[in-house]
């Protein structure tokens, strides 16, 4: 199939982008508007047509979906070794392709109004379309260098995107610990491609994904330290991954990235660019899987485990209704992780696979939709604190039923979205591992109930006084809204399992209903707790929160790792490390070379009273010379 | 040829001239004094060349003919440094050696 | 000999006739018109320097007492440039000499009568006429050393000229008498058919090698220099720092190079040493000077230092090197006193610090001042580059890469206080700049002569072939 | 008249022009014509270079071959390979921004364009040359300018800076000096005449000894001015007292010679040395690859902060040549190049920022982005280039370079190319504090509200100094394929 139109769906947000950027002083905001929406439009509908092309007319040979590549050299570094330029068409990619796609739509569409009067507009759009331009990239990237490549384009776009609102400081500093963070991370990714490249010769997806290929099947060639160099290769990778997907230990930036726009977070944030580390071990998932036993899979499954508990418990106690959803961002990226983690690789087995693409996709559209609530509160309050708000109900009906239902989504509560994915997650896990099934499972219930909270809070609880009341959002923030919610409504429908799965040939996916019942139980519990403790105004909460104490504080406190990490940079790097080399610098190095120079002109100085001006010291010193010289070389040096 | 003088003495007696004149010419204050041991320096040459032809090459007179053109010289010498150091007299009324110490370093 | 081969001593003889018709014209011309003397020994003496490049064929008269070959004669018409340009440029300040008090023309015929020592000097072909042409060319110079009798300073300079000098020429006429001892003759000739490394020959080579050192200025012999420089007559001195020391270099090379062959092993490493302690000295006393003239003196008793580099080697490739750094050496050092003499003659300035802000005031002077500087320092393209750069592969090829490295250290100290003239000139903005004037037209010759050879002398490289091929003549 | 050898006389005779000419007006339209011709050269030498390649595969196009000193057996003999041709392009792209930037040069405005120029001159000259000697004079054509450059027209400590940094270029080419004297008189090993032509003594095979003792001195001596550590204390000061178009032209490209030259000399005359000491050197610049960037770090000057970035993007080149394998020199020549573009436009906003606000400390500057978009912007784009983002020449040279190093499978080489890769993260650090000290925030200085925009000459020079950032990043295939097969030779000397 002819598939080179797919270079449009990357290169018009770059036109718009280029456009936007260099005529910033000269568009008018209204039709840079339009232009960004424009440009995403065609893209949306490009990607449309190729997954429908590719999914349903011409991507299936006899029951395997093909895998379409097309690509040039863009540079060598040995004769065998180099970087490839082109596009991968597979089930995930033209997934991605889609996820991403919508979502920059619809939050292109949202930003219309939101970002309505902002000096700057413009330039908001054209960061949009640079990232999005980078993100398809990501996703078609056909070699790992590649997605190197457009990983550090989306990164810096991220980091754009954050410190949007550049005056403020608050916006500055968590732009660059995003950018530092991330970029710590790639640091081990880019090793990562190196060992692999060193070690397998190429950087190439299809060669290194190929189960039966010379990679995968000779992996064992070197090890070091006990493993295989490919393993470290992995592990090194999925450090990168860890990085953009916010991963324990480096979710530190997730939370402060909520300082962008929430457009911004939407986009950003929760549906697509923190994804593409679960992308990327999904993109590499047969070497995970097949590479020593799936060691370096272990290691997944139980970093996304952790971190899902972790950020779910810490997002029970955050105010900040924001930080709230990043934390959940950051505990559902948690749980793809862990279904790749627990993922088998043959038909029924690949499910974890399968759900953890399943729930990527659905986790997009009802994440990217409570960020959007989101943003409409805030954009009607001005404000992001729970304190803020409540009895919103009345005022903004429409993003009040379309949070709900993104609301239950995510407490995975049917027939919606997140129900089904959670469930295939769930069944993995159990089919894998007892101990990563609970924790899968308790965190379900977690999420339920953070969820609730904030959603109880928002728009039920105490009715606040508000100075001006609020309104509902114009049309260009409710209709994306709406889009949204219908997506969380239907995408749970989606037969993923024929469509994504690891060894692309699809499996009958049967619903197993007792976890299901389980899980949605879990669910239900956490909703009803909220209910008991936010539906009216009580000081419940305040009371719990008292008899947990200490526990309390740290959570709240985020287990103060912002705080560990601060000490690292400030007092370690900064203060012990750079400042003593600048001191060390200034003090020996450049001491050393001035020190020559003075003393020379230091020697100069003592020496000058030999030049005395008596002619007779002159004669002295001449005869002296003369009988020294014909001692020395008459007597002392001579062979 | 002087009989019972051999010429190691004579060179000695040369050599210790030398070294006076040396030794005068570091030490004198009074520039003329300075001069006369530059003489002393100059004759133990003299005395040299002539001696050396004397005894060991006595059939040529380059050591001879020599030694009248260093005491041409030297007199020239003598009598352009006593020029100047009436010119300088003529300035500080002084023949001090001590007097010639301003340019230094 | 006959006259026709008298008549191979042209430059002598012409040179003599100059001094001679110099006199005459001192009796003859009246008060009145006395500074046409200046432009008629400028003439004479034009004269002279353009026909001493006519070819001349080898000599070797007196019995061999004066000889001279194609590179002698390329050396003394070498000389005779480097004082026609002194001439030039110091023309003017005798003019000025002859018209405030009736001096001027002794100044010439005394200057005449050093070069025409150094020209016997020279082409020596024994102790005897070597020992002449030294003294010939020593005392009239300490005579003009003190030509300005109102100033305590140059006649203090004429007393410790003559002073060293007079010890100087004892010591090594001490050292001849030696060598006359072992060698059994006067006559290089015959010198070098028995000339042995015994300790009374090199005793004796060692006290006249102090002799022609001290001409050179070399550390420990050196002490002098600075004072006269400073005390005498800025021609004078660029005179003594120029030519003099170029003869002197060009004949230790012929005597070191041909008769003294055999003691090479010895002064090698003596030279070795002196090149060393001459270097650092002349730049370490260089650094902290204020007066211009002791800062040149101190600068020349460095390069004195650079140009042992070339006759350590004892080769072809050495000689050559050093004729070629000689005669680049010459014009820039000439270049350099013939801007301080500009200088002082307008304005009677004199220190680095009166330099400051001159480039925005005179900047062609400060463009000659820097050109020269950068080929003293051996900065390309221009001349002094090629020198030195010569003389260190000269040193090389012997394998004396230490000394070469030692050598280059020294190339950048002494680039550091060139830069501090240069910094005065260029970028310091100074008080009172000295304000702009126009020089006098011998003054322009003279320096545009210096220029063109600085600049030429390094691009055209025909010349080095050309004194490389004559080097072949010795040994 | 040659290809080559205009680059040597078109200075020249602008120089001349000058010479005569009258006051800044005329002074600067000279020079930036001149400075266009000689880019149209350039780009007329890279079309001809790749014509002549294809049909001529000797290791030096054009060369041409003149006699200087007969019995010295130097010649001015000249000849371009596909490096010689990128970084002379360099040259003239940095040159001509520089013209653009010290467009409003006040003081002695004829005098500094010269001395500018004769600079250029020295570069391109050093580029061409194919003879130790014309290289050596050159390259002291090019160092000395910098002393009346930075002494006359720079600022702060002016007079120290220019002695400090004239001296120890100089004392490095002392070394330098001695090194290729010893080359030149084991030129002869096989029996040959003395010669300094470099490709005649690529043939022979100068005795062990020799190239052990003589490439330390002829590598240290070109390191110096590449700013090798613990010898790049010039540097910082240098820069710093330096008016902007001297920084660009001495950053840009004065320091690319010391890594042309470690190449075309040190290594290529004198492989058994290289592969005897490249440990030693390895280890220096890996410090300096990180030790510049953690000093950096700490300044607060920005040209300071530039000037230690340099040395450690410089430390990357010397450290890539150490690792004697084709991929890392590709990227060593590679990074030469877009450090030369991207400090040299460093250099040309920190000038711009300086002009309008009148100093270089980021703890007064601050929210310049809302004051002076353009400017801010395009220092934002130049730091994320620097940091090596994908898309700028950076990141292409880098990849290059870690990948090269990679090649070496032993555990020293691995542990000191991690150490040196870990300097992104540094990079980034230090670039983002600068972003966000300085461009991002409130305004500091009320006084900075009114900060005229720029001028067209500025949008000029830094759109000249920007388009080949971006170029080689997004498209390297071509330029990487010039250089590669320029390498072979190298690859056959070497190794």
């Amino acid at each position: 199939m002819n598939l080179s139109y797919i270079l449009l769906i990357p290169f018009v947000p770059l036109a718009v982008f280029l456009v936007l950027g260099i005529f910033n002083q000269k568009i008018k905001p209204a039709v840079s508007g339009y232009v960004g929406v424009a440009g995403l439009a065609i893209s949306t509908l490009l990607s449309y047509y190729t997954a429908f092309q590719y999914f349903f007319v011409h991507g299936k040979a006899d029951g395997v979906y093909q895998t379409f590549v097309d690509k040039f050299i863009w540079m060598h570094f040995t004769e065998s070794l180099h970087i490839d330029m082109g596009y991968l068409i597979d089930p995930i990619s033209v997934m991605m392709m889609v996820v991403v796609s919508t979502v920059s739509l619809m939050v292109n569409i949202y930003s219309r109004g939101y970002m309505k009067g902002d000096d700057g507009y413009t330039r908001f759009f054209a960061y949009l379309s640079l990232f999005t331009f980078s993100m398809f990239g990501l996703v078609l990237a056909t070699n790992l260098f590649q997605i190197y490549i457009f990983w550090e384009l989306v990164g810096v776009s991220s980091f754009l995107l954050i410190g949007y609102y550049y005056t403020k400081t608050s916006a500055i500093a968590a732009a660059k610990k995003a950018f530092i963070v991330t970029r710590f991370a790639d640091f081990g990714f880019l090793i990562g491609i190196f060992i692999m490249g060193y070690y397998t010769g190429t950087f190439d997806f299809q060669e290194l994904t190929n189960p039966e290929g010379v990679v995968i099947l000779n992996w064992a060639s070197t090890s070091f330290m006990g493993l295989s160099v490919i393993t470290w290769a992995l592990i090194l990778i999925f450090m990168g991954g860890a990085g953009k997907s916010a991963m324990f230990p480096l979710h530190i930036w997730l939370p402060d990235a909520m300082e962008g726009p929430t457009p911004v977070s939407a986009l950003i944030h929760a549906a697509t660019m923190v994804v593409a580390g679960v992308y990327l071990v999904a993109r590499l998932f047969p070497m995970f899987y097949l590479v020593e036993g799936g060691f370096a899979l272990q290691i997944v499954a139980y970093v996304g485990a952790f971190s899902s508990l972790f950020a779910a418990i810490i997002a029970i106690t955050q105010t900040d209704i924001k930080r709230v959803l990043a934390f959940s961002t950051m505990s559902q990226l948690g749980y793809m992780m862990m279904a790749l983690g627990v993922s088998g690789f043959e038909g029924h087995e690949g499910v974890g696979y399968m759900a953890s693409m399943f729930h990527l996709f659905t986790h997009a559209m009802f994440k990217a939709l409570l960020f959007l609530g989101a943003g409409s509160v805030i954009h009607a309050v001005h404000s992001n604190y729970l304190k803020d708000m409540g009895g919103l109900r009345k005022y903004m009906p429409v993003t009040n039923i379309t949070f709900l239902i993104a609301a239950l989504a995510i407490a995975g509560v049917p027939p919606l979205a997140g129900f089904w994915s959670k469930d295939e997650i769930l069944v993995a896990a159990y089919e894998n591992s007892q101990f990563i099934y609970y924790i899968g499972v308790f965190v379900a219930g977690l999420t339920a109930f953070y969820m609730f909270r904030i959603y109880f809070g928002i728009f039920w609880g105490k009715d606040t006084k508000y100075e001006h009341t609020p309104h509902e959002s114009p049309s260009s923030m409710t209709l994306p809204l709406l889009i949204l919610a219908f997506l969380t409504l239907i995408a749970g429908f989606v037969p993923f399992s024929e469509l994504v799965t690891a060894d692309k040939t699809g499996f009958e996916a049967h619903l197993n209903l007792p976890l299901a019942a389980i899980a949605v139980g879990v669910g239900l519990i956490g909703i009803i707790l909220a209910w008991i403790f936010y539906k009216k105004e009580n000081d419940l909460a305040t009371r719990f929160a008292s008899a947990f104490g200490v526990f309390y504080k740290w959570t709240s406190h985020k287990f103060y790792f912002d705080e560990i990490y601060f000490f690292m940079a400030r007092k370690v790097f900064f203060k012990s490390v750079a400042a003593p080399i600048a001191f060390f610098d200034k003090k020996f190095v450049d001491g050393t070379m001035e020190g020559i120079g003075n003393k020379t002109v230091l020697v100069s100085r003592k020496i000058k009273a030999i030049q005395s001006g008596k002619v007779q010291d002159y004669a002295f010193g001449f005869v002296a010379g003369v009988v020294i010289i014909a001692f020395v070389f008459i007597y002392i040096w001579t062979n | 040829m002087i009989p019972g003088v051999s010429i190691t003495e004579i060179l000695t007696l040369t050599s210790i001239l030398f070294f006076i004149g040396i030794y005068g010419f570091i030490t004198r204050k009074n520039l003329i004094s300075i001069l006369i041991s530059v003489e002393l320096i100059l004759n133990a040459s003299v005395v040299n060349f002539v001696i050396i032809n004397k005894y060991l090459f006595p059939d040529v007179l380059q050591g001879v003919v020599y030694s009248i053109f260093i005491i041409a010289v030297a007199a020239a010498e003598t009598a352009l440094a006593v020029a100047i150091i009436i010119n300088l007299y003529r300035q500080v009324s002084s023949v001090e050696v001590k007097e010639t110490e301003v340019m230094k370093y | 000999m006959d006259l026709n081969n008298f008549f191979l001593m042209r430059h002598e003889l012409t040179l003599l006739v100059i001094i001679l018709i110099l006199l005459i014209a001192e009796i003859f011309i009246s008060e009145a018109k006395k500074s046409r003397v200046v432009s008629l020994a400028l003439l004479l003496f034009g004269i002279h320097t353009v026909s001493g490049f006519f070819p001349l064929a080898e000599s070797n008269l007196f019995g061999g007492m004066f000889r001279s070959n194609e590179l002698i004669h390329f050396f003394k018409n070498v000389l005779n440039l480097g004082v026609l340009i002194l001439l030039l440029q110091s023309a003017d300040w005798v003019k000025e000499k002859m018209t405030s008090n009736d001096r001027g023309t002794e100044f010439f015929i005394l200057l005449f009568a050093s070069l025409f020592g150094m020209y016997f000097m020279i082409s020596a072909g024994d102790f005897l006429m070597f020992y002449i042409g030294l003294e010939l060319s020593t005392l009239p110079i300490a005579a003009l050393a003190a030509f300005e009798v109102m100033k305590r300073s140059s006649s203090e300079a004429g007393i410790k000229l003559i002073l060293s000098a007079a010890l100087a020429s004892g010591v090594s006429l001490f050292g001849i008498s030696m060598l006359y001892a072992t060698a059994g003759s006067i006559y290089f000739d015959e010198i070098i058919l028995n000339i042995t490394a015994d300790n009374l020959t090199l005793l004796g080579f060692l006290l006249f090698f102090a002799g022609l050192a001290f001409k050179i200025s070399l550390v420990p012999f050196h002490f002098w220099t600075a004072d006269v420089y400073e005390g005498a007559p800025i021609s004078i001195a660029s005179y003594l720092s120029v030519i003099s020391k170029g003869a002197a270099v060009f004949i230790l090379m012929i005597l070191l190079f041909s008769i003294l062959k055999p003691l090479m092993e010895v002064w090698e490493k003596l030279i070795y040493v002196l090149a060393l302690a001459t270097m650092f000295t002349g730049n370490l006393f260089a650094l902290r000077q204020q007066n211009m003239k002791r800062f040149l003196a101190f600068s020349s008793i460095a390069q004195a230092g650079f140009i042992l580099l070339g006759l350590i080697t004892g080769t072809q490739l050495g000689t050559a090197t050093v004729v070629y750094f000689v005669t680049i050496y010459i014009f820039s050092n000439l270049a350099a006193f013939g801007v301080v003499q500009a200088i002082s003659l307008q304005t009677g300035r004199e220190n680095m610090k009166d330099y400051e802000g001159l480039y925005r005031t005179n900047p062609n002077l400060s463009l000659v001042m820097m050109l020269a500087l950068f080929s003293l320092a051996g900065i390309p393209p221009v001349a002094g580059f090629f020198g030195k750069f010569f003389l260190f592969t000269a040193a090389a090829s012997e394998g004396y890469y230490l000394l070469v490295f030692l050598a280059v250290v020294n190339v950048t100290i002494s680039l550091y206080y060139y830069l501090l003239v240069i910094r005065a000139m260029f970028i310091r903005k100074g008080e009172d700049p000295i304000p702009f004037f126009r020089n006098k037209v011998y003054m322009r010759i003279g320096l545009l002569i210096t220029v063109i050879g600085i600049l030429a002398l390094g691009l055209y490289s025909p010349l080095y072939d050309y004194i490389f091929q004559l080097s072949g003549i010795l040994k | 008249m040659d290809i080559l050898s205009l680059f040597v006389i078109v200075p020249i005779l602008v120089i001349l022009a000058l010479v005569f000419s009258k006051g800044l007006k005329q002074a600067r339209i000279i020079a930036m014509s001149g400075g266009i011709i000689q880019l149209g050269m350039a780009i007329n030498l890279i079309f001809a270079y790749i014509r002549e390649r294809a049909v001529n595969n000797s290791i030096m196009l054009f060369t041409k071959d003149l006699t200087w000193f007969e019995q010295m057996n130097i010649h001015y003999s000249i000849g371009v390979d596909g490096i010689s041709v990128a970084l002379i392009t360099l040259t003239s792209i940095v040159v001509l921004a520089g013209v653009f930037i010290s467009w409003k040069i006040e003081d002695l405005p004829k005098e500094f364009f010269v001395s500018l120029i004769v600079l250029s001159t020295g570069v391109y000259g050093f580029f061409i040359s194919i003879d130790l000697f014309t290289m050596f004079v050159f390259y002291e054509i090019a160092v000395i300018p910098m002393y009346l450059l930075i002494g006359i027209w720079g600022s702060g400590p002016k007079e120290y800076s220019a002695m400090k940094l004239t001296l120890m270029l100089m004392g490095a080419s002392a070394v330098l000096l001695v090194g290729i004297l010893g080359i030149y008189f084991n030129s002869n090993a096989d029996g040959g005449a003395l010669t300094f032509n470099i490709l005649e003594i690529a043939k022979v095979n100068i005795p062990f000894e020799a190239q052990k003792l003589f490439f330390p001195m002829t590598f240290i001596g070109f390191a110096v001015l590449g700013a090798l550590f613990p010898f790049h204390t010039w540097s910082p000061d240098g820069h710093a007292s330096a008016p902007t178009a001297v920084s660009m032209l001495h950053a840009g490209v004065l320091m690319k010679l010391g890594g042309y030259g470690i190449f075309r000399v040190a290594m290529y005359l004198l492989p058994e040395g290289a592969l005897e000491w490249s440990w030693f050197f390895i280890i220096l610049s890996a410090i300096g690859v990180i030790y510049g960037a953690f000093a950096a770090l700490r300044q607060t000057d920005l040209k300071y902060i530039n000037a230690y970035a340099s040395v450690s993007h410089l430390g990357m080149v010397s450290f890539a040549l150490l690792m004697l394998n084709k991929t890392a020199w590709n990227g060593a020549i590679l990074q030469s190049l877009s450090h030369g573009f991207m400090t040299a436009l460093f250099f040309a906003l920190i000038g711009m920022i300086y002009s309008r606000t009148h100093t270089r400390d980021i703890t007064k500057l601050g929210g310049l982005l809302k004051v002076i978009p353009f400017i801010s912007a395009i220092y934002v784009i130049t730091g994320l280039a620097l940091l090596g983002l994908p898309g700028f020449s950076g990141f292409v040279a880098e990849m290059n370079i870690f990948m090269g190093a990679f090649l070496h499978d032993d555990m020293f080489h691995r542990v000191l190319t991690i150490v040196s890769i870990s300097a992104i993260v540094v990079t980034a650090v230090y670039v983002l504090r600068v972003v966000g000290i300085m461009l991002m925030g409130p305004v500091k200085n009320t006084a900075y509200l009114k900060l005229p925009k720029a001028t067209w000459y500025e949008k000029a020079g830094v759109m000249l100094l920007l388009i080949p950032i971006v170029g080689i990043g997004v498209a390297p295939l071509w330029l990487s394929n010039m250089i590669l097969e320029s390498l072979e030779p190298f690859i056959r000397g070497v190794l």
